[in-house]
């Protein structure tokens, strides 16, 4: 299988003004390498504020102050400049959070999912109209739905909005932010079985970001784990969940509480919480949590190596 | 009634005085407190009649060019020092140099000072003004070893703090926009006087809020009231008393001038006449100023002597203002319009007049539009180049026509850049002579026959348009003895001023 | 078997709408025992945590209202007692925690102060005594260093301290029930299991019987003695997590269970669509109906689930409020 | 942001608010001279010419601007050439009086608008609901000298129970206290007429604040605690309520000194308002720049005290120094 | 039986929502018909009620009622009424002008600084802050009198004063908004910045900017009033201020010249505000329900 994305080495820091002139950089993405198969999904998974986000808008150059190397389908997205970066983001778009924040209450259901098409141009203008409709029948809405407001729908049909725009240019990857977080459960199965058949007709990558291991265990086919910025382990599924190699997945793993009691996993409990993003410790970023913690790991960033064919993990312990 | 000694006089002042030095300011928010910290050689009664003040006596020499004063004895100055004839020589050369009243002392060429009580003061040419000029505020006697110490007088820092004078009453404190309070000066040449203890002039700049404190007593006396309505209402007042009396010398003219020089309708004779047929002049008497200002039709105050009554007033007469403006070439536009004017002013209480004035000349066909100036620099600056049609001013004689009414005539007085000159370029080679004469003529009745003459011809030229006198009244309560009614209302000293109980 | 430490009899909650009252409980009874832990489980807008306020006694003001029913609480009725009354048992006999530590505690004071004050207002302790007392409690939630985090402010810690300063001012004065309304919403699930730790750890030291809600069956399962499924205001299922987990009797819980996809023990390649109840709940104006106000999602519903409300039926301890609970 | 930090921004600030000013007096039509003259009676035009030099008027405009800066920097603002005397001295000499008035006009506004906001909070269907709101749009909508002529003629004239006019009475003898009473009978209407805009406004706002913190979690908290109406409304709700009040009122200085103007203009107040009406009708430059720059600087210093404010009672804002 | 309906039937625009919570306001519909009634007298008042409000009519303060001058006459003996409704025009003008100034400088430099970070929001911000420390009335006093008191300076002098508050608002917003999903979403669709500010954020940011700009018009109506009690106004134009201003010296014996145009003011500003309050209530988000 080919790579449609291929992120080397990417990093992401943000300027923090503290008191007169001084500006500290904040890495919420240090230095990340991974890939996605055509047709595949990548879930990265993680704390709140490891850097999922930011590594995802990263991607589609939805944040400023990157660096490193992001090439998809074959170009640097990383490198292109003005019109050529506008052409280019046909092919990478989002689907976000939150359902309500994410869809302009000004804009009528049609003419938000027709907005990339409009502002890209990747269709004739003739023609938009009837990719419109045709979206609203593939993200289930019926067709008299285009024209109302986006207060008038409930959150999951927010969600289907949302989903359209994201497919309205026809995009290769597709990068999914916690897309079912705040969806309560009865929903949250109809968008996700919706991703999985979009995906499944339409050949979609996905790069699908969420806390809830459950539901990515459910989606993906490969899985980053991310902690303060940096990959800690990177896996196929089977390997993740079967095999979960660093303390930290480990501790993940286990303090997911479940209905399935046939699984019982000893807890790893993990104390307190991750150390300040602005002055990251020497050495093992987990090493303040890390129950197996030794010397060695204060000491040097471990690397992430590779432990089987589909299986890396950064530590030294591993 | 017995005079009683003692007690406080609450007064108001509608400004702060810049400084209180009135021999290089004038104006009455200087002059006021001017004339108690400052005695001058001579005072008026109100019947125009010189009276000795520090001159106990004074004489003209036969052929008018010297003039004698002998000073009283025992006079000083508020630090203790004698008052001397070299002070009155000093106050004269200073008020000379630096008072913009230039005519009052120009003709003095020298003040010899024979002995510490005598003056001679010697003229280039017979000056009958130079008595007025002598009186009250306008000839303060200061004191030499003070103001004579080589500071530019017209910034001197004891100007308006450690003032030391020659008046009744010395300075206790100046508190700008607040108060100036004035304490009886012990020592006062003047046996027994002042009466009073102090005199507080209250700062209040809102005429409604100085009626609403006379008349809720707050304050005891307010002069240079000028707001009609008040003034009607607090004569209802009893405990009031409100009078027009004591404001002759001051002698306030409003007027409309004209820019007689301009390229524009008001440089022709006819139309400043046919303006001045069309203003109504009743309406600003009787409706405006309630009846308390009198009609003034020329360029000297009603309560002057030299006043002429008899020449044209331009009454009202619409038939013939538009006969002048069509016989001037000003025909009327097809919207009944015949030309465009401005009409300036630079003082609040012209503004009604001013508009009265806009509105009635609209009917006969002048369009006019008003530009108020509030800050005084920029219409002085204005008028003083001569940028302008017409405008509302309010001009005082200050006594004598030579002080306060030469100046606007004189078309040697035509001095671009300085107001109060005669901005509007009027020139007239018999004006100037007749005035020329009447400045020097010591002869009382001749001189007011070459006024009259004089006043004649301005009437007939109309530089300006004459309207009325300021309606300046003077307010006090029941309580106040002896209110200064003399020429110059709050100008003259009030060593004589007491309160009752 | 002893009298219930909490007992709610036929509760109806009533909320002024625009259009009119409309019941957001409808019908509530329940029990809760000493030292057991009951959890509501429900989709969001079910009435968990109106109920929660209701036994509180914190229903909006001029908005929420306990229409009928009693809730006794040591044989006395709270819905009858005034404010005074119900003042001495909140936060002393029956206290609460919040879905949203960031924001549940008061930015300007210290945490120090926030715990202090429960212990002067109810144990009528002095500054000194409640300010040392705070210290152990912080220290019994699990914070490090309390001593000197006692006088940091809410915005210095992080969600899962806040969370545990809210645990500490909860359990403050020992009271007999703690209310925790989705206590692990806003925290990650490292937090979350630390959380859930303390809480059994203290549940079991003090004997406090605890009131969860949440709308993660995980949770349900791991943490709950016994559980209330809630839809649209009402009961519909009630009993020991095990066989409602195990064995639902009703369509909504069963939804509930299949939709989510649980962590499994034996993971496959193949990864089948999750269950999908179709449909959104309906609108609150529509509560009071008299049917099965879950028909128009469920396959099963015919109509006398649109026509009548199902009574509630009785499975051992188990109970359902569906008229086809036995074909389940 | 430090102290520093903040104090070297001020100074910034006020170095633009002069360069403005000074530009803008200078670019205006007429100038120094004119008034100087008109003040004289009238003067020739080689005096006019021999004003220019003295005052260094016939200096191009930057050397002009940089001699203004570098006097200012000496603390020496100029002479005013109205009142002879130095421009410092004239503003020190009205600034109490001001200050006096916006000040206690700003704290009876906040203090009282604030109770009144609490209360109709508290009691948001209550009569004092509708007063607050019907006193707020009063306060906000009529102009403020137009109330304060509508008091005056009430409460001076009517009924005479306050004077008219001036701070304080001359003729009052006696000690500090006798002094200080007669004063605040001088203030009552001025006082009252200016925080009538700012109680209005107060008042509505922490009314709308009280609300929204009344509905927020903490509040929650609080009562789950137990804690009565009282505490958890005075406690807990005020402080908070507070901080959106305290940042309104560090940003109504400047429409103080605004309203402290027209309300001076009525009440015939010794203020910095008279003086600075008074010096632009005399186009009394120096006094003008002088009055504009001390203005700034008190807006300057009324948000320091602000930020002060809210570091004392909003740790948040505390925190990040 | 259950009747669950989930979509509304008719598409409905959040202003018509919020147009529909408006109406409901009773205080905000009574502002609103003041508001309207005004306005209309502002412009058709002159063609019911003719003649120029200069004339000189009647004696001078005559009391209201007196000869058919429901008003009474002012100082001139002009007919109080007719200035009224001149002055309506010349007050609303001057309000709604100096508010357009406002607004105008308001959201650019607002938009810019909220929209751009770095040195753009700097620099505007520092700008903002300046001119908020300048006095505005003093400042404006300044101005006016350098400057000439004419209605376009007075105009200009009141919005240069007052746009600090808009853009501090309009900041607020973009900044808000700017981080919000759907702008993130607009950008990955390649939505040009300009089109961003203008036709993304701007719409959205509008409500507090609406009413903030609402009650700019009644401030701006206000501070004219002032400068013109201050005698800093132009004489050829009657504004309500400078009826006021100049009937002040008669206070004492005919206080209906001054109070009637204070009414006028008070009541047009106060319709103004409820207005101004109805609209902050209809677009609030926090209000409606979402
Ligand atoms: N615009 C920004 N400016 C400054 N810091 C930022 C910004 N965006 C994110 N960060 C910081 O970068 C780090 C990573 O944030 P990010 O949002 O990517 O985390 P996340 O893994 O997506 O978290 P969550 O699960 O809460 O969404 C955090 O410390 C966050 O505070
Ligand atoms: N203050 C209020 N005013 C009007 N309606 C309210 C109010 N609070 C809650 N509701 C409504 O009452 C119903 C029940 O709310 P409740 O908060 O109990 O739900 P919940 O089950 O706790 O949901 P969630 O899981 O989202 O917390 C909801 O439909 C909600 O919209
Ligand atoms: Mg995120
Ligand atoms: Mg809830
Ligand atoms: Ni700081």
């Amino acid at each position: 299988m080919s790579a449609l994305l291929d992120v080397e080495n990417l990093s992401i820091r943000f300027p923090i003004k503290r008191g007169w002139g001084k500006t500290s950089w904040l890495y919420a993405v240090d230095d990340v390498s991974f890939q996605v198969n055509r047709g595949e999904t990548l879930s990265i998974v993680g704390e709140s504020g490891s850097g999922k986000t930011t590594a995802a808008l990263g991607v589609a150059r939805l944040v400023p102050n990157s660096g490193g190397k992001v090439d998809l389908a074959g170009e640097d997205f990383l490198a292109l400049e003005a019109e050529d970066l506008r052409k280019a983001r046909a092919k990478v778009q989002v689907i976000f959070q939150d359902p309500y924040s994410s869809l302009n209450p000004r804009l009528r259901a049609e003419a938000i999912v027709r907005e990339p098409m409009d502002s890209i141009g990747t269709l004739p203008v003739a023609e938009r109209a009837g990719r419109v409709a045709e979206l609203f029948e593939q993200v289930g809405l019926r067709p008299e739905q285009m024209k109302l407001f986006p207060h008038q729908f409930s959150g999951g049909q927010r969600q289907r909005i949302g989903i359209a725009r994201a497919l309205a240019t026809n995009p290769e990857l597709i990068i999914c932010d916690e897309a079912v977080s705040a969806l309560d459960v009865a929903v949250q199965a109809q968008i996700l079985n919706l991703l999985r058949r979009l995906q499944r007709d339409l050949g979609l990558t996905y790069l699908f970001i969420s806390h809830d291991l459950g539901v990515v265990q459910h989606m993906s086919d490969h899985i980053a784990v991310m902690y303060m910025g940096k990959i800690v382990e990177y896996a196929d599924r089977l390997s993740l969940f079967n095999d979960p190699r660093h303390p930290y997945t480990k501790a993940l793993l286990s303090a997911v509480p479940s209905v399935d009691q046939s699984r019982n996993v000893d807890r790893l409990l993990i104390p307190g919480d991750p150390p300040d993003p602005l002055n990251p410790p020497e050495g093992c970023r987990f090493a303040s949590r890390c129950p197996f913690v030794e010397d060695a790991c204060r000491v040097d960033q471990p690397q992430l190596n590779a432990v089987t064919d589909q299986h890396k993990v950064a530590c030294i312990k591993a | 009634e017995e005079p009683v000694r003692g007690g406080t006089l609450i007064h108001t002042l509608y400004d702060t005085p810049r400084h209180l030095n009135p021999a290089v300011q004038s104006g009455i928010a200087t002059g006021a407190p001017g004339a108690q910290l400052f005695a001058a050689p001579l005072r008026y009664d109100e019947n125009w009649t010189p009276q000795p003040y520090l001159a106990k006596s004074w004489e003209w020499s036969n052929n008018g060019l010297t003039m004698t004063l002998k000073l009283v004895e025992g006079a000083t100055f508020h630090d203790g020092a004698p008052i001397t004839s070299e002070d009155v020589a000093f106050s004269i050369k200073t008020v000379q140099e630096n008072h913009p009243f230039k005519t009052m002392f120009a003709p003095v060429t020298s003040v010899d000072t024979p002995d510490p009580l005598t003056a001679v003061i010697n003229l280039s040419q017979p000056h009958p003004a130079l008595l007025l000029a002598m009186s009250s505020h306008l000839l303060p006697i200061i004191p030499k070893h003070v103001y004579g110490d080589g500071q530019d007088i017209k910034t001197h820092p004891q100007n308006s703090e450690n003032v030391v004078g020659s008046g009744p009453f010395k300075l206790v404190e100046f508190n700008r926009d607040q108060n100036i309070v004035l304490e009886r000066y012990d020592d006062f040449f003047m046996e027994g006087r002042p009466y009073l203890d102090r005199v507080v002039y209250r700062i209040i700049k809102d005429a409604s809020a100085r009626t609403i404190s006379l008349e809720n007593g707050e304050v005891h006396m307010s002069t240079f009231e000028l707001t009609t309505r008040n003034i009607q209402r607090m004569k209802k007042n009893p405990n009031l008393t409100v009078t027009a009396d004591g404001y002759a010398a001051v002698g306030a003219l409003e007027w409309l001038a004209f820019n007689t020089g301009s390229e524009g309708p008001v440089s022709d004779k006819r139309v400043r006449q046919a303006i001045a047929y069309a203003i109504d002049k009743n309406f600003i008497l009787k409706a405006l100023y309630q009846g308390l200002a009198t009609e003034a039709k020329t360029g000297i105050h009603p309560g002057s002597p030299f006043y002429d009554d008899s020449v044209n007033a331009y009454e009202i007469d619409l038939d013939k203002a538009n006969a002048l403006l069509d016989e001037a070439g000003y025909a009327k536009g097809a919207d009944g319009t015949r030309f465009d004017l401005t009409i300036d002013y630079g003082s609040v209480a012209a503004k009604p007049q001013a508009e009265f004035i806009k509105a009635s000349l609209s009917k006969v066909g002048i369009k006019v539009s008003v530009n108020s100036f509030v800050d005084f620099p920029t219409w002085a600056q204005k008028i003083s180049n001569y940028n302008f049609d017409m405008t509302m001013d309010s001009v005082f004689n200050w006594g004598d026509p030579v002080i306060g009414v030469h100046r606007t005539y004189d078309s040697n007085n035509i001095k671009k850049g300085v107001i109060w000159s005669n901005t509007q370029q009027y020139s007239n080679p018999r004006v100037d002579e007749l005035l020329n004469e009447a400045g020097k003529e010591i002869d009382p009745e001749k001189r007011k026959a070459l006024y009259a003459e004089f006043q004649e011809i301005v009437a007939e030229d109309i530089p300006n348009y004459f309207l009325n006198t300021s309606p300046y009244h003077t307010v006090y309560n029941s309580k106040v003895g002896n209110p200064p009614l003399g020429i110059w209302a709050s100008g003259s000293p009030y060593d004589r001023v007491y309160l009752k109980e | 078997m002893t009298e219930p430490l909490l007992k709610i009899e036929n509760l109806r909650i009533e909320l002024a709408l625009r259009s009119g009252q409309a019941p957001v409980i409808d019908d509530l009874s329940l029990e809760l025992n000493a030292g057991e832990t009951l959890s509501f489980v429900g989709e969001s807008g079910c009435g968990k945590s109106m109920t929660a306020l209701a036994i509180m006694g914190l229903l909006p003001e001029k908005v929420g209202s306990i229409a009928s029913g009693r809730i006794l609480f040591d044989g006395r009725d709270m819905a009858q007692m005034n404010d005074t009354e119900l003042r001495a048992i909140r936060g002393n006999e029956i206290s609460m925690i919040f879905q949203e530590p960031m924001t549940s505690l008061n930015p300007v004071y210290t945490v120090g102060e926030q715990i202090a004050e429960v212990l002067r207002r109810h144990k009528g302790m002095n500054k000194r005594d409640a300010w040392a007392r705070a210290i152990e409690l912080l220290d019994a939630v699990r914070i490090p260093n309390a001593k000197s985090r006692v006088s940091a402010y809410p915005h210095q810690m992080s969600g899962g301290q806040r969370q545990r300063v809210m645990i500490a001012i909860a359990l403050a004065c020992e009271p007999k029930i703690l209310i925790a309304d989705e206590p692990t919403t806003a925290l990650d699930v490292t937090v979350q299991a630390q959380i859930f730790d303390l809480l059994r750890d203290l549940g079991r030291d003090t004997g406090t019987a605890v009131i969860l809600i949440t709308h993660d069956m995980g949770a349900v399962a791991e943490m709950a003695d016994r559980m209330v499924v809630m839809y649209a205001g009402r009961k519909a299922e009630y009993g020991p997590v095990s066989p409602v987990i195990n064995h639902p009797r009703h369509p909504y819980t069963k939804g509930l269970i299949s939709c989510v996809p649980h962590l499994l023990a034996e993971l496959t390649e193949e990864r089948p669509d999750l269950t999908e109840v179709p449909g959104i709940v309906p609108a609150l104006a529509s509560f009071g109906t008299d049917a099965c106000l879950f028909a128009s999602r469920c396959d099963l519903a015919d109509d006398k689930c649109r026509s009548q409300r199902p009574p509630e039926v009785a499975f051992g301890d188990q109970h359902s409020a569906c008229w086809k609970a036995d074909q389940i | 942001m430090t102290l520093l930090k903040r104090l070297i921004y001020a100074a910034i600030l006020l170095t633009a608010v002069l360069v403005l000013n000074f530009s803008m007096m200078h670019f205006a039509p007429g100038d120094v001279a004119d008034t100087i003259a008109a003040s004289m009676g009238g003067a020739d035009a080689e005096t006019m010419a021999q004003i220019r030099v003295e005052y260094g008027l016939d200096q191009p405009f930057f050397v002009q601007l940089f001699a203004y800066i570098g006097r200012v920097l000496s603390f020496d603002l100029g002479y005013s050439y109205f009142y002879n005397t130095p421009v410092t001295e004239l503003i020190f000499e009205r600034l109490p009086a001001t200050l006096l008035l916006a000040i206690t006009a700003q704290v009876l506004a906040v203090v009282v608008g604030v109770l009144l906001g609490v209360f109709s909070a508290r009691h948001p269907n209550g009569i004092a609901n509708y007063f607050v709101t019907i006193f707020a749009l009063f306060g906000y909508a009529a102009p403020v000298f137009w109330t304060g002529i509508l008091l005056l003629i009430g409460f001076s004239l009517k009924i005479p129970l306050f004077p008219v006019a001036g701070m304080s009475d001359v003729t009052v003898q006696g000690g500090f206290f006798v002094k200080a009473l007669d004063i605040a009978h001088h203030m009552v209407l001025p006082v009252l007429t200016l925080s009538s805009i700012f109680l209005a406004l107060y008042s509505r706002l922490s009314r709308a604040a009280m609300l929204e913190v009344l509905g927020s979690d903490y509040i929650r908290t609080a009562k789950a605690k137990g804690l009565s109406n009282r505490e958890v409304t005075l406690k807990h709700a005020l402080k908070n309520a507070l901080p959106p009040v305290v940042t309104l009122a560090g940003l109504q200085f400047s429409a103080v000194i605004s309203g402290a103007v027209l309300v001076e203009s009525v009440f015939s107040w010794p203020g910095l308002g008279q003086l600075a009406l008074t010096s632009i009708l005399a186009r009394d430059t120096p006094t003008i720049l002088g009055i504009l720059f001390f203005s700034a600087l008190v807006v300057i210093i009324g948000n320091l005290v602000t930020d002060l404010v809210m570091r004392l009672i909003d740790p948040r804002v505390r925190g990040h120094a | 039986m259950t009747q669950i309906d989930d979509t509304p039937a008719k598409a409905r625009s959040p202003f018509s929502e919020a147009f529909e919570m408006f109406r409901r306001n009773h205080a905000a519909v009574i502002g609103l018909v003041i508001l309207l009634t005004i306005i209309i007298i502002a412009l058709i008042g002159p063609m019911l009620y003719p003649g120029d409000p200069f004339d000189m009519v009647w004696v001078p303060l005559s009391p209201p009622g007196e000869e058919g001058y429901l008003f009474g006459t002012d100082y001139l003996g002009r007919d109080m009424l007719s200035l009224l409704i001149h002055g309506a025009k010349v007050s609303l003008t001057v309000g709604v002008s100096a508010a357009f100034v406002t607004v105008i400088i308001g959201i650019t430099v607002g938009a810019l600084a909220g929209f751009y970070r770095g040195w753009v929001e700097e620099a505007l911000m520092r700008l903002t802050e300046f001119f908020q420390v300048l006095p505005t009335l003093l400042f404006s006093m300044v101005i006016v009198s350098l400057f000439g008191a004419s209605l376009p300076m007075i105009t200009l002098a009141i919005g240069l004063v007052s746009w600090p508050a808009v853009a501090r608002i309009t900041r607020a917003e973009f900044m808000r908004i700017r981080e919000l999903e759907y702008v993130t979403a607009a950008r990955a669709g390649g939505v040009k910045n300009n089109k961003l500010i203008f036709s993304v954020i701007l719409p959205n940011a509008l409500p507090p900017i609406i009413v903030q700009a609402a009650l700019m018009v009644g401030s701006a109506i206000l501070f004219e009033a002032g400068l013109s009690f201050l005698g800093l106004t132009d004489p050829n134009v009657a504004s309500w201020g400078q009826i006021i201003g100049s009937n002040r010296e008669y206070i004492l014996d005919a206080s209906f010249a001054v109070t009637v145009p204070g009414v006028a003011i008070f009541i047009t500003v106060m319709a103004i505000s409820l207005v101004g309050d109805g609209l902050n209530d209809a677009l609030n988000p926090k209000l409606r329900q979402r």
